[in-house]
């Protein structure tokens, strides 16, 4: 009954906004625009749903085995087994602490590197071949003296993260800090701002886009820094298990664990994204 | 008077493929306490070089520049500078960017804004607190600059033309405006202006200077009564002192 | 598939890729003999060499994509159980070349009690080896510190970082004593038979084309009889497919293929020993590499091996 | 006879100099300032230098035997072995094929991508989760998929390096486009610029500094790219050789191919610092 | 005469927190073709709005701008214009910035060079070809700015406060110079200024703006002969016209 009679009621208001067609108009309008705004938010869901497509015709029509390309049934099946019994989980927290620490430490050594080397030029001659030849050498070359330096334990892990992420961020923050506007370090030095105030209040905001950017690329990379220093040597962490997994030939398993991977990294990279909506809203 | 900023030989060679541009040479001056010098003189005769040797930010080829009697080698709180460019950082709001000379002081977020408040009255951009400067005229704009000079209420002030891209009548009213503070508060002033009737309203003493190698032309002493209202310029003193200033600079 | 090619050499010679190991090494040393002797030509077969991860390269066979390839038998349990359709058809190594290695007297594998040992990783031939020798030797395996150190035994050992560790029996330990150090070696095979390495096709191949794999075959025994006979004429061989070893590594690549030898030997050379494999699957089995019992004959057949 | 009188003559013109102390300074001082442009250049090679000594330091105290670490003679000596007999360069050339191939493409696709993404919110958002997950792959992952797509000739090592110095120049080239300054947009729009012109002669040199940051990033990542293409399979190359060397227990092999890439990568960087010399002068 | 330019009915609303910021309001202006208009007004009343929207660098909220009597929906290389900041590319040089139009435009290297030369003695900058921008003072920047807009010859001139960081003598000589460049080329010239005596000097008429919304308050029609020389300031009717200005202009 009482539905009934609301029923009518929207009828009757609806007919009624029916001849006032000038406020029909602006909610029409309102509604394209918000959903023109909706839109936006589609995207990301959109990207997957085409991936999952492109998946399943692949697998379709490459006839590929699943222990070549499983289909994406079958890796969302193994997916909710290892989330079950917590494996997935376990894995995943050793990678996003390796992770967090490796983030942590090449952060800071790139930010505070990068600033020292922008400012000095013969610091920048004497130490960027190091750096440089730091990141030509591929990480399993160095296995030995990894484990012989740092145990195999999370540190070396962390370590290749740092060194994967440092490399991106310190060339940005180097780029940043010089591109800063000299007519605005004049203006601080007029105010006789310290070292510290110039880096926090101008040199730190006018590099923010170049910052960001360098942090984009490292947030990526991290993920990849974490799981190369697991493929060295390790007994847990995502990278273990994506090498146990090939070990046993088993592909929906390493799936799993590739797009676990892969969520972390869209998870870091959004985050950056949305720091950045907000830090560079004065660009408008 | 004491003398507060005395300039002492004072050149300026910047390097260039020609084997060294001459912005300024051999340039004196000494600034009293309490007075207000106008510099003018043409286009790129050295005169935004020399605010910025006196403002300590660009250490002079050669000759000195002394601050209450003491060598002074870099900037030094004393000094408010407003550069010729409104030079705002894009990331801050009207009032972030005015209140930045006290947030490097360290002072108190309220009392700041406070402060802020008034200026921002003063150079008439009520309702323009919380625009980025991407969204100010070039007016605006400068006029923020000239809060953000006033807000730390330095002894010495050195403005390099601070309304050039104002309109006559704000250009008037920020004229009697800084008048009005520089008397209230007995600030030293140097200020570059385009406009001799400006520099002669405003100042005890006009430099004109010449293009390079910039020097000192000529000295003109104003002797108007103070305080001065607009009405002077309609004064025949007046007229005379601006066509004396008129005729010093070189053509 | 293309039609079998008969048993007399054919004018042609036909294509075929053998996938092998990581890298060209001296312990491929009979199929370089057998390819520069010419009794891969005899069967009218020319040989390309596809180096890659072991894991990788039976996917690819698995896949059809690859003929063949140089595996070990756990590797086709594994495989088999996640459904990749490759069968063993040739054996090569007789013992299983897992062992343990210390700086420091070892005698028995009770003696690693209590004690630190590094593995390259908790999985692959090295671990199954490792549990395998626990296993047979009545440790429990939470009693000795296992820990993952990579591909980095030696410098482990020698630093003491371990006080041993897991390795392969004819490199680790022959590089050390070439050092200068002391070795004390338990090898797995002396405790537990378990199926080593060998050759592997695919099914498809073995139906389509038997008289392929048999030539297969054939041509690699002829290289690994050739071998066992005259080591060092096959080193030299060998030295031309792998310029990398130079007068400096000489000697000791020329130690690690002797040692290699001893993992070869066998009276009938290519033959499985269907033992070897039930016992590899219930060790696997037990523990819990693999869910469901496969049939034997299902991992390889000894059809293809043909008395010379 | 004639030594001596060289000696003499030397001797009066200084003490002839030394009267006229005002000639004196100025040549002293041209002379320092000369040393130091020359310091600036001896900066690299000192921190060559400072590398072997260390170097050396390591093998006499942590007393490493050469299969962990061997000293800087052992393995000059192996270069000399391995450039006489040809075998060191020609691995070299297999890897500066691969490294070129994938520069040249992974360059091109990462400008032409980064400008597209710079220019439109919506591709970005549908895009950039495939390249942040492309990003979080390791190789070595796919690399059965990858030998089944694209054989396992050089093709699939130039994917992998393009692959890997694709993302940051990416990021770079968005964050240089997207950091034009409006003004200077309106100033080429008002002068009827075409797409092509806004683009070469407005956003490639404004945003120079940071593409040229992406460059230094790039080429420096394009060794390890190369060479871990070559890790997943190969059987030529510097990769394919520091694999080589580590089965063979060959250390000093290992340590030549290593500082090969080095070298490879520090050439690589030298040039972008140079272009970037020439090609930035106008910022003093 | 032919009207060249016309705005009809303009308004430019910028978003804002509190609602929007009414730039422009129902703005109309028709140019005719050779006419000399300058447009003065208080800082922020939307006179550079203005040009941009006259330039087609910004579609109006409401309101349509005609060029020859179609609807412009877009800049034009028929229009150049000189914008309230220098706008100057720091990675080129003076020459280079100079002839930045020539070279979309296609024309060959030479022929731009030599425009360039012509144009560069006409603001005074001999000597500072090779300069890069940093190494100018802001009336230097300028003067290269004005240069830039003069090189490609366009019909109609659209000028944002060329004159604003010019002192007073440089100032006179470029006002001489735009006026024979103007009746030399027969253009067409819409200009921002803030001096009352230059836009009375140089225009066939004034237009006063009121500030936000901007709209016209006055338009002052200038009738002094043609051609003007210096001494024209001096005349009674050009000191009416002057003070009919200033007193339109909203206090
Ligand atoms: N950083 C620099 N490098 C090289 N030359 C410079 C530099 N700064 C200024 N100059 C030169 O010094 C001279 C004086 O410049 P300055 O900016 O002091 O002029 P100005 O008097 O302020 O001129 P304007 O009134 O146009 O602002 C000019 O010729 C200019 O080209
Ligand atoms: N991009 C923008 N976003 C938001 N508001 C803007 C923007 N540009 C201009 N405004 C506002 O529009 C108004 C008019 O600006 P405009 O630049 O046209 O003034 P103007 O007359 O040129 O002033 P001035 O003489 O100071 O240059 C100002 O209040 C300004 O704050
Ligand atoms: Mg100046
Ligand atoms: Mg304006």
């Amino acid at each position: 009954m009482i539905e009934r009679s609301d029923r009518l009621s929207a009828y009757v208001s609806a007919s009624h906004s029916f001849t006032n067609s000038g406020r029909w108009c602006v909610y029409l309008r309102s509604a394209i625009n918000f959903m023109r705004r909706q839109w936006e938010y589609l995207l990301l869901p959109l990207a997957l749903a085409l991936f999952l497509v492109l998946w399943q015709s692949i697998v379709w029509i490459g006839g590929y085995p699943p222990f070549i390309l499983p289909s994406p049934g079958r890796v969302y099946a193994k997916l909710v087994g290892v989330l079950s019994d917590g494996l997935l989980w376990w894995h995943m927290r050793i990678t996003l602490i390796e992770i967090a620490g490796g983030l942590v430490l090449g952060l800071t050594t790139a930010t505070v590197l990068g600033y020292l080397l922008a400012k000095s030029r013969w610091l920048e001659r004497l130490v960027s071949p190091y750096i440089v030849a730091s990141q030509a050498v591929p990480v399993v070359a160095l296995a030995p003296l990894l484990v012989i330096w740092f145990r195999s334990g999370q540190l070396s892990k962390v370590l290749v993260c740092a060194l994967t992420i440092f490399f991106p961020m310190l060339v940005n923050v180097m780029v940043g800090i010089r591109s800063v506007e000299p007519d605005l370090v004049d203006l601080m030095r007029s105010l006789r701002a310290t070292r510290w105030q110039m880096f926090i209040l101008l040199e730190v905001p006018s590099s923010l886009p170049m910052l960001l950017g360098g942090l984009k690329v490292s947030v990526t990379l991290s993920v990849i820094g974490a799981v190369v220093g697991e493929f060295v040597a390790a007994d847990r962490g995502l990278g273990f298990l994506i090498n146990v997994a090939r070990g046993h030939f088993d592909t929906p398993l390493m799936f799993v664990a590739l797009f676990t991977l892969v969520g972390i990294a869209l998870a870091l990279y959004l985050l950056v994204v949305i720091a950045e909506g907000v830090l560079l809203r004065w660009r408008g | 008077m004491e003398i507060i900023l005395r300039a002492e030989h004072i050149s300026v060679i910047f390097p260039s493929p020609q084997g060294g541009l001459s912005a300024l040479e051999d340039f004196s001056l000494a600034v009293s306490a309490g007075e207000f010098v106008c510099v003018v003189g043409p286009s790129g005769c050295g005169k935004s070089t020399l605010l910025r040797v006196l403002g300590g930010l660009l250490p002079p080829t050669s000759g000195q520049v002394y601050l209450h009697g003491k060598a002074l080698n870099g900037p030094c709180s004393d000094i408010g500078i407003v550069f010729q460019k409104a030079n705002l950082m894009p990331w801050r709001t009207v009032v972030q960017n005015i209140i930045l000379p006290l947030e490097i002081q360290g002072l108190d977020a309220t009392e700041s804004r406070r402060r802020a408040a008034e200026l921002i009255r003063l150079v008439g951009l009520e309702g323009f607190e919380q625009s980025y400067t991407r969204e100010l005229s070039g007016g605006m704009a400068q006029r923020v600059a000239i809060a953000r000079a006033l807000i730390h209420d330095p002894q010495i002030l050195l403005l390099d033309e601070p309304f050039g891209a104002l309109d006559a009548l704000t250009r008037e009213r920020m004229n009697l405006e800084l008048l009005r503070i520089w008397e209230a508060r007995r600030q030293t002033v140097v200020m570059v202006t385009h406009n001799i009737q400006e520099a002669v309203f405003l100042s005890d003493r006009v430099i004109v200077m010449t293009t390079r190698p910039g020097r000192v032309t000529a000295e003109v002493p104003v002797r108007l009564p103070r305080p001065r209202s607009s009405d002077i310029v309609y004064s025949d003193a007046f007229s005379a002192l601006a066509w004396t200033v008129h005729e010093a600079i070189p053509g | 598939a293309t039609p079998a090619p008969t048993v007399t050499p054919t004018p042609a010679p036909r294509r075929v890729t053998l996938a092998m190991g990581f890298i060209p090494n001296v312990q491929f040393t009979p199929v370089y003999v057998a390819v520069e002797r010419g009794y891969f030509a005899a069967e009218g077969l020319e040989i390309e060499f596809d180096y890659g991860f072991d894991t990788d390269l039976l996917k690819l066979v698995g896949t059809g994509e690859r003929q063949f390839v140089i595996g070990s038998g756990d590797q086709v349990i594994l495989a088999r159980s996640q459904g990749l359709p490759v069968v063993y058809v040739m054996n090569w190594y007789r013992r299983f070349p897992v062992a343990v290695a210390s700086l420091k007297p070892l005698d028995k594998p009770q003696d690693l009690i209590g004690k630190k040992v590094g593995i390259p990783a908790f999985q692959g031939a090295s671990y199954i080896g490792w549990l395998a020798l626990l296993d047979a030797a009545d440790i429990n395996p939470g009693d000795v510190d296992l820990l993952s150190i990579g591909y980095t035994q030696v410098e482990s050992l020698v630093t003491g970082q371990v006080d041993a560790a897991v390795v392969y029996a004819m490199n680790e330990p022959v590089q050390l004593r070439q050092a200068g150090y002391e070795v004390s070696v338990i090898p797995v095979a002396d405790y537990i038979d378990i199926v080593s390495n060998g050759l592997i096709t695919n099914e498809h191949t073995i139906a389509e084309n038997p008289e392929l794999v048999r030539a297969m075959v054939r041509a690699m025994l002829r290289g690994l009889r050739d071998t066992l006979a005259d080591p060092d004429a096959a080193f030299d061989i060998c030295r031309r497919y792998v310029p990398e070893i130079d007068d400096e590594s000489a000697p000791l690549q020329r130690a690690v293929l002797e040692e290699c030898l001893h993992f070869w030997r066998a009276d009938d050379l290519g033959y499985s020993d269907p033992a070897a494999w039930q016992t590899s699957q219930a060790f696997m089995r037990q523990i819990g590499l693999i869910e469901t019992e496969m049939e034997t004959s299902e991992f390889f057949t000894n059809e293809f091996v043909v008395k010379p």
